[in-house]
């Protein structure tokens, strides 16, 4: 096994009448593939940190001027930025894959009278939903449109 | 018939400080089960070896082990599946008390804290006596069954325990099994228990320390598909959450 | 700490989930543009100039609903709560339960403080 | 050594105790009741069932219908007072289990679904897909988790019934944890254990199924009735004998032979216009003779018939029966949908057990039994598929009713005696873990065990070979004290607890062979080649079997007859 887990993982309420040894972790938490997707999935939680950290600098720069928003925009031009926002791309897609298949399992199966369509359905929606709002955007931004 | 290694882990606390593991070889028919291979092991080449089983057709769950480092119903489990070195540990999570034999009470407390009972204001008869199998059973649709259904198959093997990242690591989680089934009684139209459930819910370990792992699921040999039940029973939890901010309710049970 | 996590538990969820959901459909096209296709100088830069960034961000939708602050401000506020509760659950399954209240805290803090400032500046525009 | 009281202590944590479990709970909510299982309750050997539950629920169907269905099941050895006062109880119990939250499968208009089942004239089994024994255990479970009253006992084995003045006044039991006895006493002891199906090398029983009550009952001096008749369920999966429940025949599943032919059709069976919905013992019998009659197929494991469900299709296969579907794929690799399915007869149920009367009371003050372990009887010479269920549920609250009253009425033991003979059971057994003196194997002695009931207790039976029988399990009886034991541990010694059932093995082995070879007439599961035919004349009668040193001492019980009078049994 992989590692000590915690040494009260599900212990009993009151201490067993044996002396146990403490529970271990499975030994695949490091090389399952399964798992590794796992942690990444949460992994990507630092990026959307620095991301929206970074659009709450960009934002402030805006609404401080045309002096500072241009130099907020030039400074994206570094390649650091330009790599972080690659990496912020691949994550958001990853997390958008894993995200939109579990999510239609998570939907109760009835909320008072309304019934959910069935998963596929919900899984497809989501795709629409998010390629759509993303092209919408990327239009806009890129002055496309509006 | 091929000759594998069997590998087990050994633990006796009368004797040994911490676990050891232990070699065995096994000739091995073709059509066993991995747990084909300890039981033989058990009657034919150590007799101190212990380890849990009982209906060998994956439905009484008590043949749970790590195989290969993942948590496997060893009747279910092929043996024809694994490489010729096989090794069959405790369901990793649980403290160990002997050999392949973990410590339950704790899944026990967690399994029975979620009332895992139909909850009613009024039982539907009333008269015991005299219960009429049409006039005093509960009317139910096939689709209202379907809604709970799949997550009233769990047979307590307690694999998705030995899966779960967050057991390893949060005593108070109470995990996936018990939370499926609070969450098939809530589920069920016979049921009224379910804003009792959310508020157990939302107490320690609660349904919210689940991260979405989905490993629970991923080795759920009876596709209960727990990680789906703790994830609709977050919205749940919210809704009677929300709805008691607003609406204050006096004196639940 | 722990107890008073567990009180606002569901409402971090719940900006948690909204921020995996809403936060990544947004922050898409937002990363796209803003992020790699304006710097690498795919898209020209008059696109995002400030009087048409500054345009959009301010615009009105049927003159009531402020839709460019209000798309703004979830695209910066979410994401910071969906960051929060990962990196705070990462810790944990790296055995970090202990410090669990402490370190949760202290990331919720650091999201909070992130959404305040956020809406600052979107107010600000 | 610890020593717990309470009012009633129950031993067993199946349908039967946990139904028994709940009764004494609601009946008297300042009674305190022990739950005592050799496994979690959870674990206990009722969640294997697959086919369903009997009670008549239907328009078409009557008390009378399943009364008179279950006597002649039972080959007119069934009591019909037991058996009158079990279908009137069988709608009650389930539609309680339904209350409970037992997930029941629906007709469209959402009462509770039925099934046809053999030997019943209509469709009066309640399922629950292809798992109503699972879903009955965890929903009994379950629902027992609500009173506070139930104290258990989770992997203690109870190896000796305490007795005092001639009655039953608690058990002594190993806590398989520690190794350390307990005395676990109560005014009144209810024994629920289940049957003992493990005595048979090739059976549906699970390997907790050891025959333990039986055992511990006839050892205090209880008698066991009935022991010679062991029902053979016809469709078995060859090599693990797990059972293809008989749910897939009453789906319209149909057997054939080597040529394909619906052979119970074909030729004549007894079972008539039922066909493939015969009664078990019928069917079982025919599936012997076509195959003695070069009609059948052979494998790895054996020769065997085919269960074809190819013609219900996916979606029925799926709805109905999808545990079947699962266990056919991952025990044998075939798939139902396409491939028939290889099935033989297999040791199933116990009809016999501890001798009670309708009340689930023994002839011990104190003590009572329900379930499999105990013979009230209603199950006679041949069970009615899905009638156990419904018993262990009637009869479990029945005795739990009974005892409750008793315990009431009774004094408490004393302690002092009862505790001393706790203490002797523990050092008998103290004496037995890890004895390296002996020179027997656990695995040969239930190895030749096995062997010695194959060959003499099969679907037909001979009297030579039975007369083998009795030679060899009274031989092993001997040769059990003799054991070798390697696990000198106190924690979780499962090699003691084996060595602890097979004793128990043994001596339920041995009053079944002399049983059966004193019963020389054919009836029921019990056929004799040398006797084919019923004799009522001379056997109308329930077999008695008493504890003796020597071996098991037979006696007789008249069978309560009523308005059934014993017919030729013909379908
Ligand atoms: C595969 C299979 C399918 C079946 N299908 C059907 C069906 O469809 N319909 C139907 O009506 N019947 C069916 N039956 C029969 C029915 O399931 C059983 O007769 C019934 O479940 C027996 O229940 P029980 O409570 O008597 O015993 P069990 O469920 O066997 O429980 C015995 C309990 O006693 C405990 N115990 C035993 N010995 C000791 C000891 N020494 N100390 C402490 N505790 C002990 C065990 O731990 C267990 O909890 C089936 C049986 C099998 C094997
Ligand atoms: S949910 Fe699945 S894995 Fe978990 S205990 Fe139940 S059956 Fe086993
Ligand atoms: S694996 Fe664990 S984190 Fe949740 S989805 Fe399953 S309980
Ligand atoms: S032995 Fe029962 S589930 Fe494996």
């Amino acid at each position: 096994m992989a590692g000590p887990a915690h040494p009260e993982a599900m212990a009993p309420p009151t201490p067993g009448r044996t002396r146990a040894a403490p529970p271990q972790m499975p030994s695949t938490w490091w090389s399952a593939k399964r798992i590794r997707t796992y942690i990444l999935f949460d992994a990507t939680g630092i990026i959307y940190f620095l991301i929206a950290f970074l659009g709450i600098r960009l934002i402030n720069a805006l609404g401080a001027g045309p002096e500072a928003w241009d130099a907020a925009m030039e400074s994206l031009k570094n390649p650091i930025y330009i790599a972080f926002h690659l990496l912020t791309l691949v994550s958001v897609i990853f997390v958008a894959v894993r995200f939109f298949r579990l999510f239609p399992k998570a939907q109760p199966p009835a909320m008072g009278p309304m019934k959910p369509p069935p998963g596929p359905i919900i899984h497809g929606m989501l795709y629409v939903v998010w390629f759509g709002i993303t092209a919408f955007m990327t239009a806009v931004l890129a002055g496309v449109i509006l | 018939m091929v000759e594998k290694t069997i590998i087990i882990t050994r633990f006796d606390p009368d004797r040994d400080e911490k676990p050891r593991k232990q070699e065995y070889t096994v000739p091995c028919e073709d059509s066993w089960k991995v747990l084909d291979a300890v039981n033989f092991i058990k009657d034919e080449i150590d007799a101190t070896v212990s380890h849990r089983w009982s209906c060998r057709m994956a439905v009484c769950g008590s043949c749970g082990m790590m195989v290969n480092g993942e948590p496997k119903l060893t009747c279910k489990t092929a043996l024809s599946d694994y490489d010729d070195r096989v090794d069959i540990e405790p369901l990793a999570n649980f403290p160990i008390v002997r050999d392949l034999v973990v410590e339950l009470d704790g899944f026990m407390h967690k399994f029975e804290s979620v009332k895992p009972w139909i909850i009613r204001a009024k039982e539907q008869a009333e008269d015991k006596a005299s219960l009429h199998p049409e006039k005093d059973t509960f009317g139910q649709s096939t689709e209202e069954l379907g809604n709970f259904k799949q997550f009233s198959m769990c047979i307590n093997c307690m694999l998705c325990y030995s899966a779960c990242p967050v057991v390893a690591n949060e005593p108070d989680f109470l995990g996936p099994a018990a939370i499926a089934l609070g969450h098939r009684y809530n589920l069920d139209s016979r049921d009224e228990g379910a804003e009792e459930r959310h508020d157990i819910f939302r107490g320690e370990g609660t349904v919210f320390s689940c991260s979405y792992a989905n490993e629970c699921s991923e080795v759920c040999p009876k596709n209960v598909d727990p990680a789906a039940a703790i994830n609709q029973a977050k919205f749940g939890t919210v809704i009677d959450w929300a709805k008691g901010l607003v609406l204050p309710r006096g004196g639940t049970k | 700490m722990r107890a008073l996590l567990l009180k606002i538990e569901p409402i971090i969820w719940l900006l948690f989930g909204q921020g995996i959901l809403i936060g990544t459909m947004l922050l898409t096209g937002w990363v796209l543009v803003v992020g790699l296709l304006i710097p690498m100088g795919m898209v020209d830069a008059s696109a995002l100039s400030w009087d048409r960034a500054h345009g959009l961000a301010t615009s009105w939708l049927f003159g009531v609903i402020p839709v460019g602050q209000l798309l703004l401000a979830a695209l910066l506020v979410l994401p910071l709560w969906k960051g929060a509760h990962h990196v705070r659950s990462l810790l944990i399954d790296f055995g970090g339960a202990e410090r669990d209240g402490a370190v949760g805290s202290l990331l919720y803090g650091v999201a909070a403080v992130g959404s305040v400032l956020a809406i600052l500046a979107v107010v600000g525009l | 050594m610890d020593v717990f009281r309470h009012d009633i202590v129950i031993v067993g944590g199946g349908g039967a105790g946990l139904r028994a479990a709940i009764e004494a709970a609601e009946k008297n909510p300042t009674a305190s009741i022990a739950l005592v299982s050799k496994v979690y309750p959870m674990r206990s050997h009722t969640v294997s069932a697959e086919g369903g539950a009997a009670a008549i629920a239907r328009d078409d169907d009557n008390l009378e219908l399943h009364g008179y269905d279950t006597v002649k099941g039972s080959d007119f050895l069934g009591d019909q007072d037991c058996i009158q006062y079990f279908v009137e109880q069988a709608p009650k119990e389930l539609a309680l289990l339904e209350n409970w939250g037992c997930p029941f499968s629906r007709n469209e208009d959402g009462t509770v679904a039925t099934r046809a089942f053999g030997g019943m004239t209509t469709k009066r089994t309640w399922y629950a897909a292809d798992k109503i024994g699972f879903h009955m255990l965890h929903a009994l479970f379950q629902h027992s988790m609500r009173f506070k009253n139930i104290v258990r006992y989770d992997e203690y084995f109870v190896s000796k019934l305490l007795v005092e003045d001639g009655a039953c006044r608690g058990v002594a039991a190993l806590d398989i944890r520690t190794g350390e006895y307990s005395t676990i006493l109560g005014r009144a002891v209810i024994l629920t254990t289940g049957g003992g199906g493990k005595i048979f090398p090739f059976t549906t029983n699970g390997t907790i199924k050891t025959g333990d009550g039986m055992a511990l009952a006839y050892r205090a001096g209880v008698p066991l009735k009935d022991m010679e008749f062991v029902q053979y369920h016809p469709t078995g999966l060859p090599g693990t004998g797990i059972l293809i429940t008989e749910a897939t025949r009453g789906e319209g599943g149909y057997l054939r032979n080597s040529e394909g032919d619906r052979f119970l059709v074909e030729y004549d069976y007894g079972v008539g216009n039922k066909a493939e919905l015969g009664p078990r013992d019928m069917i079982s019998r025919a599936i012997v003779q076509e195959i003695e009659a070069g009609r059948g197929l052979s494998g790895a494991y054996g020769d065997h018939v085919l269960l074809d469900l190819t013609h219900l299709g996916e979606d029925k296969i799926n709805s109905r029966l999808p545990f079947v579907r699962e266990l056919a794929n991952v025990y044998i690799g075939v798939d139902p949908v396409t491939t028939p399915i290889p099935v033989r007869p297999v040791v199933h149920y116990m009809m016999g057990g501890v001798d009670t009367d309708i009340h689930g009371a023994t002839e011990m003050p104190g003590l009572y039994a329900a379930g499999e372990t105990a013979c009230v009887s209603i199950n006679g010479a041949n069970r009615l598929g899905s009638n156990s269920l419904t018993e262990c549920l009637v009869f479990g609250a029945a005795a739990a009713n009974h005892a409750m009253d008793y315990a009431n009425g009774s004094a408490e033991g004393n302690e002092a005696s009862l505790r001393a003979q706790a203490e002797e059971e523990a050092g008998r057994v103290e004496n037995l873990r890890g004895r390296k003196k002996g020179g027997e194997r656990i695995s040969e002695i239930r190895r030749e065990l096995n062997l010695a009931m194959e060959a003499g207790f099969g679907v037909y039976r001979e009297q030579a070979s039975m007369q083998a029988g009795v030679g060899a399990t009274a031989q092993l009886r001997g040769r059990v004290a003799d054991l070798r034991l390697e696990d000198e541990s106190k924690v979780f010694n499962t090699e003691l607890i084996t060595a602890l059932e097979l004793m128990n093995m043994v001596e339920v082995a041995e009053v079944l062979a002399v049983s059966a070879l004193h019963r020389k007439e054919s009836r029921g599961a019990h056929t004799c080649k040398d006797f084919p035919t019923r004799n009522d004349e001379e056997y109308l009668y329930h077999t008695i079997a008493r504890h003796d040193p020597a071996g098991p001492r037979l006696g007789k019980k008249d069978v309560v007859l009523g308005k059934w009078v014993p017919e030729e049994r013909k379908y």
